[in-house]
């Protein structure tokens, strides 16, 4: 009973070398570059449902504002691109060369302050992961510290991402507006359109992908994860044990808006453009369903889920755009009322104790379904 | 090179069955012998189709790239239709250089990117010869770098801000300046307006349209601006503006709401005792179309500068609607997206016929200068800058929904979307 | 109505307590006293106020006025966090454990180290907290059952769970609200030779109901009734305060 | 800005912002009413709250085309049937939506967010399935447009009036069926204690079922106002969400004092704002008020302070 010291348990192990397998090899081989880009777009949405895992899984905090942080990273990145194809040379027909073409058609004659650090790639990358954190810990700050939770909370983050929304549209010289901020063109002279750009640009992503899936695991693998996961049932008893409930929710709610900007960045280098319409509330509640498909409680599953529902979003919206939202609204019902666990669940319940058997053989198996603890249960989930 | 892609269903409309399949490969040739109008045989793929695009002896590829789901399916919904008219009417004559054209109709579901995404699709899976599509400007600016990157062809009908152009992209919709000076000169001199108030949801389109006004009114009308307003997407709330309007007593209100909030703007203006027979009101973003929610009774009074009018009064235009209320019922009304989106299969199948190719580049190089006499609002021309030389016409609402057209310009005007001195 | 000797250093000293939820008092002008290794049992009819006095105490609910030393610290203006790091330990009522954690995991959360969130991301399992998590649980009568998910347990094991919780934590002073409510005869016996061992090295606050259990460690009593003091004193001298009988005792 | 006029304008045109103020307020109370009930007495939240409201606002529309059709002589009056209509059709559809989906979730409240979410999703397709993607306009009888003379330069929208008074009668009626009635008395028992309530012989789930049935009954009659103001399509329900949540939020959810109390004070900040402002700018800092206003006082303005 070592599970303390050990990163991923066993089948944990499993999961992560299927997903590597189909991520890493599977696809890049299967499908062509366009769908591989797809592929890496929706991925990006994962980084945000990995991010619910741990602040809504297992710490029970739904924030229904993840697109605010998806977003806030997203224009991070897109900041930088923008102006890099902004340069005097590719602006010569503005009247102001040289500052994007948004500002120049809403009168502006010189970058605003807050865009000048945006030159550096090195500024960029820390505001990518400290402007989303510094929000979010402002935000759980002022929240958490006065006890509001649960559903206020979830109420709350809507209401910033719709404001968050009328601002970024209302104040377009500076945001580029409902347009968002498009023809994002090279990463330090690198040509990020081509094929070949995104095919790279998809492993790396991948690779972002495993970082942060390990970066979860071992949250939730510390005491952390287990506090997180015992404030979710008895919030008092843990206060009531020593601990500062707030601050290890605004960590959580941290660490999840963190993940989210990555996600926001890389899916700005991915798509080539960002715009308002990921900050929004419709956005960040899909976000949610994501992860409530995958299972609320497994990383692995908030991956999958990601990728099912986008997947069938796809394919099934082409073919019977009428019968889409049906689906959707109607697998998000059957998933909160029937599978609370979502997809990780029914794995678990239904398809493993079936595999186990012929991948670890049948005593081996056994013994390990006798002496299985809960905790190994939930991690697994 | 292949003719065929896989892409293709030739047999799509008809029944797995054995025997109608049959049937239908015996109609294969008999389709390519029809009557073809103008030129006697169909010059060869290879020398129209140089470059990959999906064209083969009889056929010829295009996209149709619109939202079908979301909340800009409302607006984007006529053209589809418009479009797919335009392509059964051109099947008809004989299609493009003797091939007929088939479309693939993709779903941008209100989403940008998922725009972008789809026309990546068209262009590269299904390598359209042209793609019919887009309407909001949020979504033409998200598929641009993939046309231009991918060399594609994108006939965008929206009235749009302007400030844009591109070789891979012909704008059959008015950019800002056509519609808005000319309906301001129109007031300025018709009305006597001296003060104008500013109305507009708050995104790129009507910010920009609203700055142009803004400089026709200071600087050319000597005029002035009382008053500038921009509210969310979906505001319903108009009350205090409507107070504020009443304060100040504006000539005009100038208005480019859009979408639900329109509704709620007519409504409460009516309700607030603004009569829109005494007080001038000019807009440029209600059509027919939003005419529909809004009630005739609410906005009838009301100005509206654009190309397009239903009850234009002409040969074509009559042929136009009648053939519409054909195919999609006798209730759909035509607004003028609509109509700019019936002219982009037309604009393209002459531009092809002009330059006697599918490339795109020798259809950019050749759409400058291409007539369309048969437009439903009268004829018609491509500019150097892709956008159309067009009338701009003033009409007036009735109770019924529709527009009474009370002022027509008397020529083309030119499209400017990078107007000197209204930027 | 000062009992003992004011000069002496008292663990926990409450004076003028109140706390009003709009308009009415809960707790109204309370002050009492425990001393060191002190076992105090609260008792008194439902709604007198027994549960808020300890929500006050451990700062679950704030005090509209008055004070609570604890060792000489003021606690009303401290988080409930910063209490119990002063050293007092609270059980709830309803037993208050982890379900989803198995017990040597709802043990170890209460382990007082790696209470800030970077000590709980970087906390270690190392020999000393297992040692300790499996010494509390021999205490109390769970060593078999470490690894067993807590929301298997019996209702009495749950309560138990949620004692050695605070065991854990090596308060100075635990608070118990009604320990034994719920349990069958046994657990109840083995609940009472459980916190007999405890409060050898202990001071303890009871809240309880089960009058042979109180008889069985009070220490003192103290009886509620409608947020004031009744009654205070030793068992037998409150089991004969007239006023008590008639308000709680005589039902 | 005022130098320009005269002081009676000015007075007028405060007097109309009043007005516009108080239209305002009667909409929010009336958008809010509903989901208080709901989350106040039953602790759910309704995503599908607006689509509740534009079922509401459809059955208007169709009740409109059906007097036009069939009774043209009694169209002035329809709106008051097609009001009852409205409420009867949402109370109903509430009352299955409770059956089939929220009692299950009772130990769940954020689930019953998600999952109403979710229903929100499919009655917006099955709106558009059912009336088109089109929003439809609704005719309103002639006596309902149009505005009243105070004095040359107030004029009061009829409308307007008529929403204030609606949303009057709704709120007496609520304030009576929840306070006096012996209904009322049921549904706080439940509330407070809903073992207790059942061990004294309330049938709970019957009294859950009609309270969100009333909730949704409400948004029902909502919509049906929302028709002379606003627009009815099927994702038009969406527009109101994020409003009528922070109104029932801000009030502190419980009071319907509080909530009442909440829609005044945002919809007077707004009009008030928007007068000066922009209407965008009016509303990101009525919302950031309300949002930093809720940090400092998380229990909304009216919550009682109670042993939690």
């Amino acid at each position: 009973m070592n599970e303390n010291a050990r990163l991923f348990d066993r089948s944990e192990l499993m999961a992560l070398a299927a997903l590597a397998l189909l991520l890493l090899v599977i696809l890049p081989l299967g499908l062509d570059v366009f769908r591989l880009n797809l592929v890496a777009k929706y991925l990006t949405y994962a980084f945000v449902a990995i991010g619910l895992v741990l602040c809504w899984g297992c710490g029970g905090i739904l924030s229904l504002g993840q697109g605010v942080f998806f977003g806030l990273g997203g224009y991070c990145m897109a900041m930088f691109l923008k102006l890099e194809a902004s340069s005097v040379a590719n602006t010569k027909i503005q009247s102001t060369p040289g500052i994007p073409d948004f500002m120049d058609w809403n009168q502006l004659t010189q970058l605003p302050f807050f865009w000048q650090p945006f030159h550096s790639l090195t500024f960029t990358i820390v505001a990518i992961f400290a402007v989303p954190a510094i929000f979010a810990f402002i935000v759980g700050a002022a929240l958490f510290k006065r006890q509001v939770g649960g559903v206020y909370f979830a109420i709350i983050t809507q209401a910033i991402a719709a404001i968050l929304t009328i601002l970024i549209v209302g104040q377009q010289g500076y945001t580029g507006g409902i347009n968002g901020i498009t023809d994002l063109r090279t990463l330090k002279g690198w040509d990020i359109r081509t094929d070949q750009a995104k095919f790279i640009l998809y492993f790396v992503e991948v690779a972002f992908l495993f970082a942060t899936v390990v970066a979860a695991q071992f949250v939730r693998r510390s005491k952390l994860g287990r506090i997180l996961v015992a404030m979710r049932e008895k919030e008092d008893r843990v206060r009531f044990s020593g601990y500062s409930v707030a601050n290890f929710k605004i960590f959580a709610f941290c660490i999840a808006a963190v993940f989210a900007a990555v996600g926001g960045a890389l899916f700005t280098l991915e798509v080539g453009f960002m715009s308002p319409s990921f900050v929004g509330i419709v956005p960040s509640i899909e976000m949610v369903i994501y992860t409530a498909v995958g299972g609320r409680l497994s990383i692995f599953g908030a991956i999958y889920g990601t990728l099912i529902v986008n997947f069938a979003k796809t394919s099934f919206s082409e073919s019977f755009p009428q019968l889409w939202l049906f689906g959707l609204g109607a697998l998000f019902i059957a998933v909160v009322l029937a599978f609370p666990n979502g997809l990780a669940g029914l794995w678990r319940d239904y398809v493993q104790p079936r595999l186990d058997p012929l991948l670890l053989g049948r005593s081996a198996a056994a013994a390990k379904w006798a002496g299985r603890s809960v905790a190994d249960g939930a991690a697994a989930e | 090179m292949s003719d065929r892609n896989d892409s293709y269903k030739p047999w799509g409309p008809l029944a797995p069955s054995r025997r109608k399949l049959l049937a239908g490969m015996a109609a294969l040739p008999a389709l390519s012998m029809l009557p073809r109008p103008s030129f006697a045989a169909a010059p060869p793929t290879s020398v129209v189709n140089t470059t990959g695009l999906a064209v083969t002896d009889s056929e010829v590829t295009v996209g149709i790239l619109h939202s079908v789901t979301g909340t800009m399916a409302i607006s984007e919904t006529g053209s589809v239709e418009a479009e797919k008219l335009a392509i059964e009417q051109i099947n008809a004559e004989g299609g493009v250089l003797g091939r007929k054209i088939k479309f693939i109709q993709e779903d941008g579901a209100s989403d940008w990117p998922t725009f972008a995404e789809k026309a990546k699709k068209l262009l590269v899976n299904d390598k359209c010869a042209a793609v019919m599509g887009c309407w909001t400007s949020a979504s033409r600016k998200a598929v641009l770098p993939v046309f231009e990157q991918y060399n594609g062809m994108l006939y965008y009908p929206t009235f749009y801000e302007g400030l844009e152009q591109s070789k891979n992209v012909i704008y059959t919709g008015q950019e800002a300046t056509q519609q808005i000076i000319a309906g301001l000169d129109w007031v300025s001199k018709e009305k006597g307006a001296k003060t104008f108030y500013l109305l507009g949801s708050d995104y790129i389109w009507p910010r920009t349209s609203n700055k142009i006004a803004r400089k026709h009114i200071e600087n050319h009308l000597k005029t002035k601006v009382v008053g500038e307003e921009y509210f969310p997407l979906g505001h319903t709330q108009f009350n205090s503006v409507i107070n504020k309007i009443k304060l100040t007593k504006p000539d005009v209100i100038y208005a480019i709401i859009v979408g639900g909030s329109n509704v709620a703007f007519y409504k409460q203006l009516k309700a607030a005792g603004i009569d829109l027979s005494k007080q001038t009101l000019l807009t440029i973003s209600v059509t027919e179309d939003e005419i529909d929610g809004i009630g005739g009774e609410n906005i009838a009074g009301a100005y509206a500068c654009m190309k397009y009018f239903q009850s234009l009064d002409n040969p074509n235009n009559k042929a136009f609607v009648a053939a519409f209320k054909k195919m999609w019922g006798e209730k759909t009304v035509i607004g003028d997206v609509t109509q700019a989106a019936y002219l982009g299969p037309w604009l393209w199948k002459l531009t092809v016929e002009k330059a006697n190719s599918f490339d795109i580049d020798k259809i950019a190089a050749a759409s400058p200068g291409v007539e369309f006499k048969g437009a439903p609002e009268g004829y018609v021309r491509i500019h150097e800058n892709h956008h159309l030389w067009s009338k701009t016409r003033v009409g007036r609402a009735r109770p019924d929904g529709q527009y009474d057209v009370i002022y027509e310009t008397k020529d083309l005007v030119e499209p400017d979307p990078f107007p000197k001195g209204y930027q | 109505m000062v009992i003992g000797d004011v000069q002496k250093d008292f663990l926990l000293a409450v004076e003028g307590l109140t706390v009003s939820f709009d308009g009415f008092k809960a707790v109204n002008d309370l002050s009492f006293y425990v001393d060191e290794n002190e076992i105090r049992v609260i008792i008194g009819p439902n709604g007198a106020g027994k549960t808020t006095v300890l929500d006050l105490i451990c700062g679950k609910t704030e005090a509209t006025s008055g004070s609570i030393k604890f060792r000489g610290q003021e606690l009303t203006h401290m988080t409930p966090n910063q209490i119990v790091l002063a050293g007092v330990g609270r059980k709830f009522q309803t037993p208050s454990i982890y379900d989803d954690l198995t017990v040597f995991e709802n043990l170890e959360i209460s382990y007082p180290r790696g209470r800030t969130v970077f000590g709980a991301l970087t906390f270690k399992r190392d020999a000393a907290v297992r040692e300790r998590v499996e010494a509390v649980a021999e205490t109390i009568f769970l060593k078999d059952r470490l690894h067993t998910s807590a929301e298997l347990l019996s209702h009495g094991q749950k309560q138990w769970l949620e004692i050695g919780m605070l065991l854990i934590q090596e308060p100075a002073l635990l608070m118990l609200d009604e320990p034994v409510a719920g349990m069958s005869v046994s657990e109840r016996v083995k609940t009472a030779e459980l916190l007999h061992g405890i409060i050898k090295n202990h001071s303890v606050l009871v809240i309880e109901h089960d009058m042979k259990f109180v008889e069985d460690i009070a220490h003192k009593v103290i009886v509620l009734h409608q947020g004031r003091i009744l009654s205070e004193g030793k068992m037998d001298k409150v089991k004969n305060d007239p006023k008590v009988i008639e308000v709680y005792l005589g039902h | 800005m005022f130098g320009d006029y005269s002081i009676g304008d000015l007075g007028a045109i405060f007097a109309m912002q009043g007005f516009a103020g108080l239209i305002l307020f009667s909409v929010f109370v009336l958008m809010a009413l509903g989901l208080a009930i709901i989350f106040g007495q039953m602790g759910v939240i309704n995503m599908a709250h607006g689509e509740f409201m534009i079922l509401g606002a459809y059955v208007t529309w169709a009740t409109s085309g059906f007097f036009q059709q069939n009774l043209p002589a009694l169209f002035p009056g329809y709106f008051f049937v097609a009001m009852i209509l409205a409420f009867i059709a949402a109370g109903a559809l509430g009352m299955l939506v409770e059956w089939a989906l929220i009692r299950h979730l009772y130990r769940r409240p954020l689930d019953t967010l998600l999952a109403t979410w979710g229903l929100s999703l499919i009655l917006q397709q099955a709106y558009r399935s059912a009336f088109g993607a089109r929003e439809v306009g609704v005719e309103l009888p002639d006596w309902m447009m149009g505005s009243k003379h105070l004095t040359d330069t107030i004029e009061v929208p009829i409308n307007g009036i008529f929403v204030m008074c609606l949303t009057a009668l709704i709120t007496c009626a609520v304030a009576y069926v929840l306070f006096w009635s012996r209904w009322g008395r049921q549904v706080r028992a439940v509330v407070q204690n809903r073992v207790m309530a059942g061990a004294v012989g309330i049938n709970t789930e019957k009294v859950d079922r009609y309270t969100f049935g009333l909730g949704c009954g409400i948004a029902g009659i909502a919509g049906s106002a929302f028709t002379m103001i606003g627009s009815t399509g099927p994702t038009s329900g969406q527009l109101y969400i994020v409003d009528t949540f922070m109104v029932v939020v801000f009030g502190g959810a419980a009071s319907l004092v509080g909530t009442i109390a909440s829609a005044f004070t945002i919809s007077q900040a707004r009009s008030t704002l928007e007068f000066f402002l922009s209407g965008s700018m009016a509303q990101v800092l009525t919302l950031l008020a309300i949002v930093g206003i809720l940090m400092l006082r998380p229990q909304g303005l009216f919550a009682l302070k109670v042993r939690k």
